[in-house]
């Protein structure tokens, strides 16, 4: 076991996937001789070269093509959005070139890329530095959507994504780099975390809360705190967006009949909404109450301190929230 | 037949290659340019017959002499990444004519299963890139391609791009162009000038005089040449082939052709409003195969026999894999959902 | 009144639009000598003139940025998609840069702009001209997002939308150009249809149906079919997708207890999501059953006509769906 | 001081329009390099006492010439698009320095409310177009504030759009300068090319020599010009002027500059361990403030005190108007709703 911060998670993922294959190789914004905006790539360039870390102009399309082209002839591209806000500038290269590769090839060529990149607010990142758009690739078919929580799961999902043979976008909390740490197993464990399965970060029986990211932080702590309450909350870190884990979801539901989604993006037509949907079509009869959600207002995120606060959901959001669920 | 030489239309000459070319390399240049030709028409035929029901036939009726010219000198480990117009080239580089054709029909043993049409297959096995709709993304995604052969050493295995002039006022184009230059990969961007994107003119896609001045922006050798001259084609690919192999970077071809029906066969009579019909009559005077034709007649190497006008064979043969394609089956309605996800991951071991 | 074609309607309230207001014009490929590969604006470049009407590069940044900047300083720019799919290469222009200038601007400059395109299925036209990702930018603060099915509403819409303050996205089925017709009012009747407003296209008691552009068709086709079976659907046609009816949604609701969500677009993520969970959110006491969601399978629309029945939604789907629900 | 002409470093003179600045003007430039310089230090300095603690500062020092150069011959109906690297620009244009200042702390009377940060504010009544952090999109947004000139008959008005180097290399650069070129539309790309984009050379960005020629891909003239030197930007800015009015199309200037600092405030470490500190050093001894006044000292013109060094009362008014920001109020949270939408339509009448 190795006691690191998250985003040493990513990086130790990362580098051993390319001491382990010489297919992998990561493109980006200043990764190879900076080692990348928030360090996570410090090192690469002097260890894998210049042919395995490249140094990219400022051009995200470009610079996911180069994944797509790259993966077509067998090698598997690791993509740094410097924020992922800059995606938008690649969008179609990741909805309709990424995306659909394998289908239009009628499934004989796979394209294994990573998109990754940090995500997320409370930093006074403003705007385009601060966003959390998982939802728009949550409804493309042939993506896959990561977002962890914890190093451990960082650490075995980028593993696994570099391994997937489909694209996968992979959301890292910059809000976590450095203030979240933990353990996770040593190299030679060949330790993965499968795409695709949420894990119960904290078992209860009243409510079930179900969200991913930094809000997985936020809801231990309001679980927390609402247990002096005598509410129990089962939290639930889905850690892969898409595909989702609704086996995990439902047997929770069965358990607890409430239900609370948590997220950070805007809230309308966000990824809770579909697990609210699919909750009600599955389950409808063990819901006991309506299923709520806490997410940001339907805003961009502002700059200035107190308007950031009041767009981004809070732990006394997700207090006020369950409370309210409890009482129904 | 004159050849010129970077942005210059008719200035310097670059180096005759065409001249090492046997009589057996122009007989097959002759009939390459015939089966573009006769593809095309086969296909418009079924379209107006019936008998194709689905999708649009893009023509390249007039441009054949690009298709044939850039693929003629290429390796068998090049990668080329056609485009709408770029039918021909698919089989020049090896698909079978009859998995080309189930594709246009949309059959299941099409390349891509019936899930997309008309240009979007490829086959990575024999170079082929596969394309979507949105024009010019295949320049960014071929710098992908040749940066993987980087990686294994394989500088001198070139990828042919080809797109129109229209779509190199697309982003993509430029972050594409812009990579490969700035790392100096192989990349031949064959620009098939054929004067309108649709119904746009040139001149509103294009602010340069010639489409082949961009190249100059990027600091890459730009030709200009005529596209409908399939010798001065091959000459000026050999060329940039010999540069981009030499790993001095990528080269822009501009050449310069017409598009002799319409975007599509749906718009054959719109296209005769929005260009003048005096426009159209004078290039159908360029087709390059008479041409191609008359060349050869005069170097004295060829009887009139030898050269059929056209060979009846190819005709035969593009029609008996249209029958076969009409025949073959429909994908089964399921396989629809099949090929979204690709789960044979290369995971050694697996802890949760 | 008028009798028009849907495609008809939305060049008519274009040309009256801009008869009206010399600050509007158009930009797009093909749109001017030509009249649009649909044939939208024949006639335009004629009556307006080059100034107004832009046949623009294929550059779909620059074609809705010259909205943006035009916009900026008091235009108002139409911008045609030859196919709304390729909205993909200007994402960034509309979530980014669009969406967001008003809030930007203190408050102070407006972004009039309306994007429109053909979209939709049901034509063969492959992965890149089927789309409906209206989805993506409903989940964007600051965007509108209109989708009609009649040409009353496509044209009273469309008026609406060229006179709304922000940026409005103008979905038109391709299916429907030339298959619907019906009675528009005359242009010097000055109608408008507000975003913002839901219609009941049929009454009924059993099951509340909502949806929204093609499928509006599909849905009444079924209501016709269920009457029969002593089924009675009641169908409520969005028209505006952004922002969302709920009052009309809830009303209904209240009345039916059941609730059927159709479209087009794939099911996960899809805006059927959200309108399940607010659903679920504001009315749970209401529902009788669990709510249910026909669209099209999780999967891009693909070429071949039976790969494409297979994966897009049917009359036979919305029926099926309506018996089951029915007797729940 | 020299003057070059398109894409020729060391070549033909462009007119001497400096010649006819009076002693006024060098005066008012002088204090402007001055201002510029103080700006930056006056919010590094905050920045480095936790005076300002949300967002980065993005420095302009050593890049001063290029912003006052640029600024100082244009029309006050002409428009601009500053980005990250060119705050002092909004005060050459006629903002107030309060309301700058405000918008870097983030206060309610800012010309975002609070609700954007740094650089990405405007004022339409001023012609100051806004940007957003991705870059290379003003230069596509600029295409329409110009379109709607044209519209109005206004085809005098000019927009100079700023972009570093590195960001040449977007799509969104591309599609809006080749929009600009095929619809001649007066504008001008100032390219302040300081070498880095954030950690990554030039050479890294662009494949070309020079900046300017990628100028040549677009068929407008491109000026590579040292932008340490004022007066020659300013000769060079006078001349792209004086095209772009004519109605002959947009003009590129790439000015040779380098950033003395990091890429932001929290990069001074790593920026010189990404960059040679001895290519810093000498840059250093081409600092435009120096530089310049060394001329204007040269000419026998101005006397030492005439050329304070720095202009004290300047660094005086800068810190008045950064108390002023501290002590403005903070917007109001729920106001973080407000601007979303926009419902004064222009509606007529309204019948459903
Ligand atoms: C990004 C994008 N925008 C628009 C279209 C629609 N479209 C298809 S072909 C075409 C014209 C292409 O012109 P050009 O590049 O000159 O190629 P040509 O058809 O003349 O061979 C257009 C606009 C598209 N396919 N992709
Ligand atoms: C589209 C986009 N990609 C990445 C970034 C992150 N980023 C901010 S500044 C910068 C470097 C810009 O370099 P350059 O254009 O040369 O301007 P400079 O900062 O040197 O003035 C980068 C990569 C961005 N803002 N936008
Ligand atoms: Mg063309
Ligand atoms: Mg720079």
């Amino acid at each position: 076991m190795r006691e690191v911060t998250f985003l040493e998670a990513i990086r130790l993922a990362m580098w051993e996937e390319m001491e382990r294959d010489p297919n992998v190789f990561i493109i980006g914004e200043d990764i190879g001789r900076m080692g990348g905006a928030f360090g996570v790539t410090e090192g690469f360039l002097a260890r894998f070269g210049p042919n395995r870390v490249i140094d990219a102009p400022i051009s995200e399309t470009a610079i996911i093509a180069v994944c797509v082209g790259a993966a077509a002839v067998g090698k598997r591209g690791i993509a740094e959005m410097q924020f992922i806000d800059f995606i938008s500038y690649a969008f179609d290269q990741v909805v309709n070139v990424a995306a659909t590769y394998l289908y239009r090839s009628g499934g004989k060529t796979p394209m294994p890329i990573v998109i990754r990149g940090p995500s997320g607010g409370y930093v006074g990142g403003s705007l385009y530095h601060s966003q959390q758009y998982e939802a728009w690739f949550f409804h493309v078919p042939g993506l896959k959507v990561v977002q962890p929580a914890f190093p451990d799961d960082a650490y075995g999902l980028m593993k696994a994504a570099i391994r997937d043979n489909n694209p996968v976008l992979f959301f890292e909390h910059k809000y976590l780099y450095r203030r979240i740490k933990g353990p996770i197993p040593d190299a030679h464990e060949d330790y993965i975390v499968r795409l695709g399965e949420a894990r119960i970060r904290r078992y209860g029986n009243d409510i079930t809360v179900i969200t991913y990211g930094a809000m997985v932080h936020f809801a231990l702590e309001a679980a927390q705190r609402l247990e002096r309450e005598g509410i129990s909350l089962e939290v639930i870190d889905l850690r892969t967006i898409k595909p989702l884990d609704m086996d995990t979801i439902l047997e929770s539901v069965r358990k607890t009949s409430r239900v609370l989604i948590v997220h950070e993006a805007p809230k309308t037509g966000g990824v809770g909404a579909e697990i609210a949907a699919r909750i009600v079509e599955q389950a409808f009869e063990w819901l006991d109450a309506p299923i709520m959600r806490v997410a940001a207002k339907d805003s961009f995120v502002p700059f200035a301190e107190p308007l950031e606060k009041f767009v981004l959901p809070s732990v006394d959001d997700i207090v006020a929230a369950a409370r309210e669920l409890a009482a129904y | 037949m004159s050849t010129v030489s970077p942005l210059v239309r008719n200035g310097q000459h670059v180096t005759a290659h065409h001249e090492r070319l046997t009589k057996q390399d122009l007989l097959e240049i002759y009939r390459r340019l015939w089966f573009a030709r006769l593809f095309d028409e086969a296909l418009y035929d079924a379209k107006k017959k019936g008998r194709l029901r689905r999708g649009n036939v893009y023509s390249s009726r007039g441009q054949e002499a690009i298709m044939v010219g850039t693929t003629y000198p290429l390796r068998e480990d090049d990668f080329v990444s056609p485009i709408h117009r770029d039918m021909p080239v698919f089989v020049f580089r090896g698909m079978r004519l009859e998995e080309v054709m189930c594709q246009v029909w949309g059959k299941a043993e099409a390349p891509t299963r019936g899930k997309d049409s008309w240009s979007h297959m490829g086959d990575i096995s024999k170079g082929i890139i596969h394309s979507t709709s949105m024009l010019g993304s295949t320049i960014a995604v071929a710098c992908g391609v040749l940066w993987a052969q980087r990686m294994d050493g394989r500088h001198d295995r070139v990828l042919v791009a080809y797109t129109g002039e229209g779509a190199t006022a697309t982003g993509p184009f430029h972050e594409g162009l812009n990579f490969a230059a700035v790392h100096k990969l192989p990349l031949i961007v064959v620009v098939e000038n054929n004067q309108y994107a649709y119904s746009t003119p040139v001149e509103l896609e294009v602010p340069t005089e010639t489409v082949a001045e961009r190249a100059l922006g990027y600091g890459i050798p730009g030709y200009s040449i005529d596209g409908n001259d399939v010798l001065e084609v091959y000459d000026a690919m050999c060329d940039a082939l010999e540069h981009a192999r030499a790993g001095k970077g990528p080269v822009l071809i501009e050449c310069v052709t017409y598009r002799l029906l319409g975007h599509a066969d749906h718009d054959e009579t719109r296209a005769r409003q929005y260009r003048p019909v005096a426009e159209i009559e004078m290039w159908e005077k360029r087709d390059p195969i008479p041409r191609f034709r008359t060349y050869l007649l005069s170097t004295g190497l060829f009887t009139e026999e030898e050269l059929p006008n056209p060979p009846t064979d190819i005709a035969e043969q593009i029609q008996r894999a249209i029958e076969y394609a009409i025949n073959a089956p429909d994908p089964e309605p399921h396989t629809a959902l099949e090929d979204i996800y690709d789960e044979h991951a290369g995971v050694s071991r697996c802890v949760k």
